[in-house]
């Protein structure tokens, strides 16, 4: 027995959550204040405030959670982590509901589709790389994912190349092969905890 | 003074100008910044989002291999190892320093997690022990190493005139994962740097507020509407040129201006440079040197302004202590920090 | 007997009656779990802690001693607590010298309002006194006799 | 419990060798508090296996009358010599079992109990484990009472005065309840006058009556009572002694005022040049002369001379004061003096400080002008306070066509207190109401997590507030900007929150917005609390000796506490702890005399070797060195059982009553009676 350990309460949505977090977010000290919702920057256009998503949570309303647009609005400002008059690890929680959308597919269908698509394409190249490719980020992720935005973005990635601030070809890191085995080891971890 | 340096991948590229003007500074203040032999991305905010595992490993490599360049070495083998200090690893980019301290501090406070970030750096034949190394922001070094009495030593052409609206966005400043330098709400270093300088520091309510990170690729609807606030608010206290400290937020503030002057019918006209590129013309280097010419709204007629008299023609005082007082009005709050002003 | 498959310590808990035994209390009354390993002494003070009874109680049997008491500037008979560091730390130089590790004697502070810090002390000294194994006195100390003349012509040159 | 007990000496059997003692062990179930992890009939048989033990018990209620009687029986007709109770902790029923043990004739020092439910059911849910820890706790109670000696308490007089510390509402009705009671009373108050926190306010929640005007008569009544000696400007700077014997030392501060010709016409408070903000009684909001009281009602009616802003003792010239005052009572030359007063109780009374509402930056306090405090409204809407009632904005003219009013600023948040300062929420419902009455068109925003509206009448007035037409917008705010997004937020300030009701953010432009701070411990109460020897939890709050029967007493007899120094309180609650503490005071005090506990340290002349060692051990001076014997000897009434002497004598001549060294050294072998070598347990 610990005098640290947690009773087993709660919805079994609510410990898929927390176990899916690395470090424990304290998500069940949830005053249901709302200032968390009151100082998101992207608040208005969130389909559920933070605050409405962990009763929710709470309620173990899984498949409405995932759904939501409102985990992918967050900017990771960190205003509502620093605000909370419960310690609660909000921009953590708002990673791990992202995760675990991906993983369920819902998130394809909510409202900021794009998201997990940038995510992904800006992890392939890491993973090819080592380092961020912005031209190749940017020109993948729109001609793939949003093609008819592409008018709109080229002349800002003209403007980059003109002055120099975007490269034309990605730069490898030398140990690419250490990386990249590190990453599948982290992968294999994730996947068999 | 001797530092690890990382610079991210933004100042490899979209922020050069940063990365030039921070070694230039640097070298002027006699910080000596070595860079992390053969670092790989952060992972920035994209990381956490589809992968978690893979996002603290990858972000372990990075302080892995810095432990282990910038362990101290048993040179002199008579000074125990715990005297001497922890090695320091400098990141100028928000995102890079809030990566790079939230895995070492988040390692610290799990073992179970740092054994499995140990077990995933075990396949490159890494290992890192949480807490070998400080990370710290370029500000807070900048500030608080070198110190704002050296910086005021070697400025050679003062910024008078010039009037500034200091940006200090998120990540430096929240959630604080290795200590705050500055407060995560009102934040004053920049404030204070730049009045050294001898700038003239502008009101700027949202300066620790959000420039949209990466929503400018994702939902420009969110994106442009962050931006218009800060530019906005910029703009109402008359500030000649926003300085940032951030490559996301200069990317963010300049080169999607237009697009918000577009979307709004606004004409805002501000250009957005890096704290280390006004230091670097305060301490009288080229501007070349200092990758000026690089920002998308230009900044010359800007600081062609360094040197006039700097006066407009009114002061807004929103909110603030009115001027002339009349017999009635109430006394304002005591702040103490105002003393120092 | 069959060897037990996890060494389960004793220890010898030294309360100090208006601080430390309340946050005891407090643990148990919030129902606070912690290891059962610590069997406890109420003091009227930490200062009534007489080296004498730490070592007793080592050399009765207990594995490790555990001394508890109000936090530095909280002592109920103004600064008993700071007299109890000053002798601990004395005594913990002694006992170092016998062979005996510094996790097996500790002293922590805990207020009555801590009853979950006193349980943590608890749970975390168990284990530490786990990871060492049982103290075996006779041995220990029989060990470390052939060392004490060394230490003496240390101290004098 | 009776007191009757007192009085009946205790017989107790003649002290008879460890061998003969005949022990009776009672193991309590506590219903299944206890029983349901440790296997009590299991202890129970195992107990009357042990050496000593003659009789042992298990019963499902030990602390009942039966379970009492039980031991009262054995006692009698076993010829018990010594009692061991297996059951809860000291704490709650040592007395209880003490009790029956005198009833049956056996002193109650012969007693011990083993705390196997606070210490071990319910630390754990191991049954084994906690039967086991459970057997060697009542092991080492039995090796330790046969090794007890009866002891006899010590009875000492009770100094009929008493002294209250803080002129506020709670002190000064603990003061007044006393001097009724025709009882006397030094009444130390630090600052120049008494009132304390409650005579900033204007009025007071839920009845709306003026605080001035229930307020005032009573410091009057304080200041003109016979029993009551007023002392303010003053501090307790040292405090002696024991219960019913205090010594306390009082430094009187200097007024520069010879209260004996000062009539308080005022005149030198009008003529002095000198006006300065003040940051004390008007927070900031108002100003006053370097020579001024609080408050025109001040009680006493002196000022005093504020030495950092009078121009005499800055720049030694202007002694306008001086010239006119018609009494010739002003006296530059005044030192601090001291005072010692013998009291038998103290009450302390010393009150809360105001959460400090720069510490939330993002509420924009100091930097925002139209944001204002709790306290800044308080004397902003009262008529005696710096705008003589207005509700206006900072420049002293505009009144407000909104207001929006924050709850819980540095409350109930981890990053500030984590407690709920209790009485804002309804002041912030008073702002409310009077902002209405004050500014009939204003609107008025109320940002709440909860409304705490648990008390008389209250819940009632939050209606009323409703129905007046304030809004209530339940989402704690997130902050406060005055960077506009649209033309409807140009020149306002913007309250930012979640409407956690509807689920969406909301920006509502006001004008003024008022915090709703919190209750803080005063900054110095860690000092005061150990001047006077209490104790305070980890947010500076004194604590009481128990939370929920006895919250006026402390842990060290003979001192008291009442109103906010205890926790954040509102004016009933506290005013109901003033009486509770006088009542608490006045009772002991007709008792005339005190029990105190006999554990208590001695020496034996004979083995004291005059080394000194435990004269400066000593907390409470009550060792005393005899230098022509070369002898120390322990003050009894002035020990207070601490035992440091006892371990620190080199040559083992100081017994500690109760807790001597072979008690302690015997119930060490008790507790660990399974790990001695060669015992062989079989679990």
């Amino acid at each position: 027995m610990s005098a640290s350990k947690k009773p087993a309460r709660g919805s079994v949505f609510f410990h898929e959550v927390v176990g899916a977090t690395a470090v424990d977010p304290h998500l069940e000290a949830c005053l249901q204040c709302g200032t968390c919702g009151g100082s998101c920057p992207s608040g208005n256009d969130m389909e559920h405030t933070p605050r409405t998503l962990f009763a929710m949570i709470a309620a173990g309303m899984r498949e409405t959670v995932l759904r939501s647009n409102t985990p992918w609005y967050c900017v990771s400002c960190y205003y509502c982590t620093e605000r909370c008059p419960q310690e609660v690890h909000i921009t953590d929680v708002m990673y791990t509901l992202k995760r675990l959308a991906i993983k369920e597919g819902f998130s394809r269908q909510s409202s900021a589709a794009q998201a997990p698509a940038f995510s992904e394409t800006f992890m392939e190249h890491v993973e090819r790389y080592g380092r961020s490719f912005e031209l190749g980020l940017i020109t993948r992720y729109f001609l793939r994912h949003r093609p008819l935005d592409t008018v709109k973005i080229a002349p800002i990635g003209a403007g980059m190349l003109r002055r120099k601030r975007f490269d034309l070809t990605p730069r490898k890191i030398r140990q690419i092969d250490q990386l990249q085995a590190i990453l599948a080891r982290a992968d294999e971890l994730e996947r068999s905890p | 003074m001797q530092y690890g340096y990382y610079p991210g991948c933004s100042l490899e590229r979209n922020a050069g100008a940063y990365h030039d003007s921070t070694m230039a500074v640097a070298g002027v203040l006699g910080l000596q910044f070595t860079e992390v032999d053969d670092w790989n991305c952060c992972g920035a905010t994209e990381f956490f989002s589809v992968h978690q595992m893979q996002a603290y490993a990858l972000t372990g490599r990075n302080l892995a291999l810095a432990a282990d360049q910038f362990a101290p070495k048993a040179a002199l083998p008579v000074i125990p190892v715990e005297a001497a200090e922890t090695p320091q690893l400098v990141a100028p980019c928000s995102a890079c320093y809030l990566n790079l301290s939230k895995v070492d501090r988040y390692l610290a406070s799990s073992p179970e997690l740092a054994a499995k970030v140990n077990t995933a750096l075990d396949a490159g034949g890494l290992h890192y022990d949480p807490g070998s190394l400080r990370v710290r922001h370029l500000l807070d070094v900048v500030v608080n190493d070198a110190g704002y009495d050296a910086i005021a030593a070697r400025v050679q052409r003062a910024l008078t005139g010039l009037r500034v609206a200091p940006y200090y966005g998120c990540l430096v400043v929240r959630p604080g994962f290795q200590g705050q330098f500055d407060d995560p709400e009102y934040p004053t270093t920049l404030d204070k740097l730049m009045r050294v300088l001898g700038a003239k520091v502008v009101d700027f309510p949202l300066k620790a507020h959000c420039c949209g990170g990466h929503m400018t690729q994702i939902s420009e609807d969110v994106a442009l509407e962050l931006l218009r606030r800060l530019l906005k608010n910029a703009a109402e206290y008359q500030a000649d040129v926003i300085v940032t400290l951030c490559p996301m937020c200069q990317l963010n503030l300049d080169v999607f201006q237009s697009a918000v002057n577009r979307r709004f019918g606004t004409n805002f006209n501000l250009p957005v440079l890096f704290f280390t590129q006004l230091m670097g013309l305060a301490f009288g280097l080229a501007p070349e040197r200092l990758g000026i010419g690089k920002e998308f709204v230009a900044s010359r007629p800007a600081l062609a302004k360094i040197g006039t008299s700097g006066e407009v023609e009114q002061e807004r005082a929103v909110g603030k202590r009115a001027k002339r007082r009349n017999d009635q009005s109430l006394p304002m709050p005591y702040m103490p920090e105002e003393e120092e002003r | 007997m069959a060897e037990p498959t996890t060494f389960n310590p004793v220890i010898i808990g030294f309360l100090c009656n208006w601080c430390s035994y309340r946050a005891a209390d407090l643990a148990g009354t919030a129902r606070t779990h912690y290891a059962p390993t610590m069997r406890p002494i109420r003091v009227m003070c930490t200062a009534r802690v007489e080296p004498e009874f730490v070592l007793k109680a080592l050399r009765s049997g207990a594995d490790g001693v555990l001394i508890a008491g109000c936090h530095p500037g909280e002592c109920h008979y103004v600064e008993g607590n700071i007299k109890a560091l000053r002798r601990f730390l004395l005594l913990k130089r002694m006992l170092t010298q016998f062979g005996i590790e510094p996790q097996r004697v500790q002293l922590v502070w805990a207020a009555a309002s801590e009853g979950h810090h006193l349980a943590a002390a608890v749970d975390r000294m168990t284990e530490e006194l786990r990871a060492l194994g049982p103290l075996h006195w006779q041995q220990t100390v029989l060990r470390a006799k052939a060392d004490i003349p060394l230490i003496k012509l240390e101290v004098g040159g | 419990m009776s007191n009757d007990q007192d009085q009946i000496p205790p017989i107790s059997p003649p002290h008879a060798s460890p061998d003969e003692e005949r022990v009776g062990v009672y193991v309590c179930h506590c219903g299944s508090n206890i029983a349901r992890t440790i296997a009590v009939e299991d202890v129970a048989v195992w107990a009357e296996q042990q050496e000593h033990v003659v009789v042992a018990r298990d019963y499902k209620f030990m602390c009942s009358s039966l379970g009492q009687e039980l031991i009262e029986q054995d006692i009698q007709a076993k010829g018990l010599s010594r009692v061991v109770v297996a059951a809860c902790s000291p704490h709650m029923h040592e007395r209880t079992f003490r009790g029956a043990c005198q009833r049956a004739g056996l002193n109650p020092y012969l007693f011990e109990m083993a705390n196997i439910r606070e210490l071990t059911s319910w630390a754990t849910d191991d049954r084994e484990a906690a039967t086991s820890k459970a057997k060697a706790q009542v092991k080492g109670a039995i090796e330790r009472a046969v090794l007890q000696e009866p002891l006899e308490p010590l009875f000492v007089d009770i100094n009929p005065n008493t002294l209250v510390v803080g002129g506020g509402i709670a002190g000064l009705t603990a003061a007044l309840e006393l001097a009724d009671s025709g009882y006397h009373v030094y009444l130390v108050d630090r600052d120049s006058s008494i009132g304390g926190q409650m005579a900033k306010l204007d009025k007071t929640f839920p009845t709306l009556d003026c605080a001035a005007c229930i307020l005032t008569p009573k410091m009057v009544d304080a200041a003109n009572h016979p029993n009551i000696t007023l002392m303010t400007w003053s501090e307790v700077v040292a405090v002696d002694g024991f219960v019913g014997n205090f010594s306390v030392q009082v430094r009187h501060k200097p007024r520069y005022i010879i209260e004996d010709l000062c009539t308080g016409c005022g005149t030198c408070i009008e003529k002095c040049p000198s006006r300065v903000l003040d940051q004390h009684f008007e927070v900031g909001l108002g100003y006053h002369k370097a020579i001024d009281r609080n408050f025109p009602q001040a009680v006493p009616k002196y000022p005093v001379i504020d030495t950092t802003h009078c121009i005499y003792f800055q720049r030694g010239k202007c002694r306008a004061c001086q010239v006119v005052c018609p009494t010739n009572a002003i006296d530059f030359t005044q030192k601090e003096t001291f005072e010692q007063l013998e009291v038998g109780n103290i009450i302390l009374a010393t009150g809360y400080e105001q959460f400090d509402a720069r510490r939330v930056p993002q509420y924009g306090y100091g930097r925002l002008a139209n944001v204002f405090t709790s306290m800044e409204f308080e004397r902003m809407v009262n008529a005696a306070g710096p705008t003589s009632g207005q509700v206006v904005l900072r420049d002293g003219v505009s009144a407000p066509q909104s207001v929006g009013i924050i709850h819980c600023v540095g409350s109930r948040d981890k990053n500030y207190n984590e407690y709920c300062s209790r009485a804002c929420c309804m002041a912030a419902l008073k702002f409310a109401h009077l902002v209405h009455e004050r500014v009939p068109d204003a609107e008025v925003y109320n940002f709440y997590i909860d409304i705490r509206a648990a008390g008389k009448h209250y819940e009632e007035f939050y209606h009323r507030v409703l129905e007046e037409g304030t809004h209530f917008i339940r989402g704690r705010v997130a902050e406060v900007t005055d960077a506009a997004r649209g033309p409807g937020e140009e020149g306002k300030l913007i309250i930012q929150a979640e409407d956690t009701l509807i689920g969406k953010q909301r920006r509502i432009p006001v004008d003024m917005v008022v915090l709703m701070v919190g209750m803080e411990a005063r900054h110095d109460s860690r000092n005061v609390a150990s001047t006077f020897g209490l104790g305070c939890d980890f947010e500076g709050w004194f604590t009481e000796r128990h939370a929920k029967l006895d919250p006026v007493v402390t842990m060290t007899e003979g001192i008291l506490i009442a109103g906010a120094c205890q926790g954040p309180k509102a004016i009933p609650e506290s005013v109901a702890q003033g009486s509770a503490a006088a009542a608490r005071v006045a009772g002991l005090i007709g008792r005339r005399t005190i029990k105190l506990e006999p554990v208590r340290a001695s020496i034996e002349a004979a083995a004291c070797s005059g080394c000194r060692i435990c004269n400066n051990v000593c907390p409470y001076h009550a060792i005393v060195f005899h230098e022509a014997i070369k002898i120390s000897e322990v003050i009894t009434a002035l020990c207070q059982g601490c035992g440091a002497c006892v371990a620190a004598c080199p040559s083992a001549a100081i017994t500690g009553a109760h807790f001597t060294r072979e008690q302690v050294l015997s119930q060490i072998d008790g507790l660990l009676w399974d790990m001695q070598p060669g015992v062989l347990v079989l679990a």
